[in-house]
């Protein structure tokens, strides 16, 4: 199948969801997705998504794009997964339909 | 009104809804109280607290009383944080012991308005004044708080760091105080009519959603009472020992400025309690390598439970004893 | 009290709200409520009946009668499954039997709200006790239909199963009865006053609040609707001819007790009626190879419809005649 | 009434919240009302709304005022979208012209209640008439924004296409209609004693809640602002234009129509609001072609502030100079 | 491993969801799972999952299937992707457990 | 690229999420992240997400994990799935950020 593109994960604290965004947008990427509400288990602990304000919570990002892109995107989450804990991951995938 | 009657006011409709909640988790029940009508109570508790509040300053107007207080909140929120952080520091490192010393100079807004509450079914009034000083507490605190990580913290930075506007912005304009300074400014504009169409939705029904948050707030505090485990016996200490601290500090205070005893109860409940929700959210992006598994918890599930529980009751008998 | 008067009732505000959010969604609207606000008006109105339930049930006090009613219905609540279960096992096999036969021992807290709302807008008075009855039936229900399906259930147990314990919790301790009875315990320690300042929650927004829910619900059974092309006739006419039946023993027993009219339209309800949330979110667990698809709907598109359009009349004139 | 009083209506509680919201968003503050929140509170003001309309509509009747209010407002609704077109078409494409055409052509309700709550305020009543013309109002101007994209747009159609029964489905059935017109007619079923014990609910909390929603519409209208930059000058002047002009026109027809001073206020808002939330739904499916970063922000972002501001004080001044 | 399937991806406006999940059924694939409130940015602007009705949202859906059905679902979903936008991505995947 | 790990996707009936995942935690994996709120058609019928319990609707649970815990982990989730019903599917993945 032609078309090969990355799809990258990021999984952090929903309270850093707006400086990410405004990260992944000056990187120039043409897309993201964006999943809230999420719950889960690090390093950081339980994220049990209870409680008033967004402290235990997380955002999923989702970014599919060409391979060019994956280093100048990573390096620009690295410092705020480094900095406030969360998780990037990058797998294989293909174009179907792309409007 | 003698300690029977003080005691049948904390099992009357808002507060055993927060046993109920917290014991209900306990006994592994799937009581949940969804997410978003959380906020939505949370915000309408605030909206309701802080028109009452205006209203109430529009009648007694701003005089040298209300400054006074004003002032005097907004400084020992930043007080308060420096000694907490001097205590924390014998077991917790700097970034922990700055963000839980940050959250112990704000306020409990649930702690106050159970507090109003109580004073609400005794019939003894309190200032409008009250609710606006616990709109200034935030910000002190969260900046000392930082101010103190800033200073002690010897980790090399990493890239990410909040400049003072962020800062700033962060401790000024979360939602709670927007909502709460927001109404509270709407009530002061109001005249009597405003309050009159009002009512039903600020006063009428206040109890009720009360009672319904009071249980989310129990479920909540449920959940996090495991977490205290593994905090051990200096944070559970903490957790009881400054609000007792704070509130002699606030009842001497309250009496040296002369304040009526509904005035002096609400004021020492400023003091005694912790914040759990606005400061914490300010902590995670100001001081990330604190852990909110340890500074939730304590504000949470032992200073919260404890001054509805005890604080509460002791406080109101203290304040009525040096006012009699 | 004539027939016109009773029609008349159903068209009051709270009823016709489930009709117009039933049509709305067999003409294909996307009107939707979203789903933390069903879950919130539903604890809401829990929340409320309870409480109301409590003061009423401390006026009352809990005497012989009271007694014997709390009894009745929990043994009926583990007998109804028996011969439901029975009757089921025509057709059915063993796991959604005792799934289909545990929901109609359980009861319907909303048609049971609705036939209070009724009772109130003819005046006549109902006990605090039915509230508690209502939770007490759900757990004799649940461990009887998962005893039924154990017992009779021959294929191989798969590596999960509940424990005993686990099954009590489910059965016990689910959020509903947990709101429920808490909140009838709160009533039941308040007094006028406790009363008093909760009712513009629990009292007055109530009619709007069930008016809102009905609306829910009216979507929720119009999806739900299509899933009985495939349960066919024979589960529709159970889902008619059970309330029936189990209303005819109720009515009698009523009557043989000595029940007010008020306490025996109420419990002719509690039987009449079937669960949908609570029983199936436990059977979900407990007997986890029979389908939701069939034992949701029934109770939720069929008997609770019919019961709200006929049956609430028929109950309530049947009731009448034989107290007139 | 002079001017000092129409003002002092305007900061009077629900509308501050409104600029609350706008003004926390500007300062990039965190506030956020939970989306499944907006939806419980805009459909209870539709709920609130239609039932005291359709009561009142019992008390009035259907007489030949109402019955020609309700055909001018249809038929109104169909030829505003087609003037609006024309005059989009000097700078917007097929597609964008004709969705924004149809959203001025329909009724933004917060802006309808909002007026109401003036009147209300100045004790100056409308018939319930006027929120049936609202719900009639939607359609024929969702259908003639169909119309006028099909006949002119020129680009070749994909395989996806509304057949016509699917649009009228989208343009009479979408949720906010049924929940509007639903309890319309409950209201008009309803007697004395339905109102009375719907009151608390679709009156009390009414103020309340409708200012927790402006205060919503302000976030909103806030996150939107910013896609007008890219809108430029044109559209910004066409949604303060298009209010005015529609203004003017109710305005004259409803003094040639002899319509009270209340109904006369409310039909104009009626036409010089636009829809921001039932009409674009409707496009995005019906005219995918469009962007909905255009037509959504000048309806909410210009029109709706504009009208909220500007608009409301001066259509009302108007109708009162007319009718002095 | 064996087993292997292919793993589709699909992410377009909320508000045709019904009409999107009815091609879906059409095609007789055995299954799929639905993500609502999702948010994100693409080439028609940015969906902050704010407002009122559904419009500035998008839905997410998952579906496992075999190698088989990709061309047949990717060819029912096309029409509705190239008129409304959005995106439709494959990628390779092995069941571990489906009963 | 290096630092390969597997992706493993769980889901199944929202009733059963608590005893999964302290399955989960039993088996001393490191991390998971938790979708709740999901929606679904599969073996079992349509989980529309509607009515009031969770008695119609999904979770949906994501772990990122070495490949020796892979068998450990599906193992432990297996009598869950295959008495429940749901799906467990894995594929390939790499870690680019974890902190
Ligand atoms: N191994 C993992 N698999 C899946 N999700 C993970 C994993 N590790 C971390 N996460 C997610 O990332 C969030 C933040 O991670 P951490 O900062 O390590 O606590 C967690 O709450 C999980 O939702
Ligand atoms: N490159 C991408 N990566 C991830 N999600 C995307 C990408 N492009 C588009 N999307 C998602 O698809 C939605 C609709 O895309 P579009 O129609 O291009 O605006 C967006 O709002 C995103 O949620
Ligand atoms: N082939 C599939 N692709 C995506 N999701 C699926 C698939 N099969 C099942 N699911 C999901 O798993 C849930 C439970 O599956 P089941 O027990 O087979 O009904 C469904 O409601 C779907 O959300
Ligand atoms: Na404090
Ligand atoms: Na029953
Ligand atoms: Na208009």
């Amino acid at each position: 199948m032609q078309n090969n593109i990355k799809r990258i994960e990021i999984i952090t604290d929903a309270i850093y969801q707006s400086r990410l965004i405004k990260l992944l947008d000056d990187t120039g990427i043409p897309g993201y997705t964006i999943f809230k509400d999420v719950a889960g288990k690090g390093l950081k602990g339980e994220k049990d998504g209870h409680g008033l304000g967004s402290g235990f919570k997380n955002v999923y990002i989702l970014i599919y794009c060409e391979l060019e892109l994956v280093k100048k995107l990573t390096d620009a989450v690295r410092p705020v997964i480094e900095t406030f804990g969360g998780v990037c991951v990058v797998s294989d995938a293909h174009w179907i339909i792309h409007n | 009104m003698d300690l029977t009657q003080i005691l049948h006011n904390f099992f009357a409709p808002p507060v055993p809804f927060f046993f109920i909640g917290m014991i209900a988790i306990l006994l592994k029940s799937d009581l949940e109280i969804p997410d978003q009508i959380s906020k939505f109570i949370s915000m309408y508790l605030l909206m309701a607290i802080g028109f009452k509040g205006g209203v109430e300053l529009h009648a007694s107007g701003i005089n040298r009383e209300v400054a006074l207080i004003l002032i005097i909140c907004s400084l020992m929120a930043g007080i308060i944080p420096i000694y907490c952080y001097r205590i924390l520091r014998f077991k917790l490192d700097v970034p922990n012991a700055a963000a839980l010393a940050a959250a112990f100079g704000s306020v409990s807004a649930v702690t106050f308005i159970t507090a109003g509450n109580i004073l609400d079914g005794a019939g003894i009034p309190y200032g409008g004044v009250m609710i606006a000083a616990m709109a200034l507490m935030e910000s002190p605190s969260i900046i000392i708080g930082v101010i103190l990580y800033r200073k002690y913290n010897k980790k090399a930075d990493h890239g990410f760091h909040l400049n003072f506007t962020e800062l700033l912005r962060e401790a000024c304009l979360n939602g709670s105080i927007v909502v709460l300074l927001g109404s509270l400014m709407v009530g002061l504009a109001s005249n009597e009519h405003g309050m009159k169409i009002m009512e039903p939705f600020t006063g009428g029904i206040f109890k009720g959603m009360l009672s319904f948050f009071l249980l989310d707030m129990g479920v909540i505090a449920g959940k996090r009472l495991g977490a205290l485990k593994s905090a051990g016996w200096f944070l559970i200490g903490f957790g009881i020992f400054i609000p007792l601290l704070n509130a002699v500090i606030a009842i001497g205070l309250a009496y040296f400025l002369g304040l009526s005893p509904g005035n002096a109860f609400m004021f020492t409940v400023l003091f005694a309690s912790a914040s759990y929700v606005a400061v914490p959210a300010a902590m995670r992006v100001a001081i990330p390598d604190a852990n909110p598994g340890i500074y939730v918890p304590v504000a949470l599930a032992i200073t919260f439970p404890f001054n509805i529980v005890v604080g509460l009751p002791l406080y109101y008998y203290l304040v009525q004893c040096i006012h009699a």
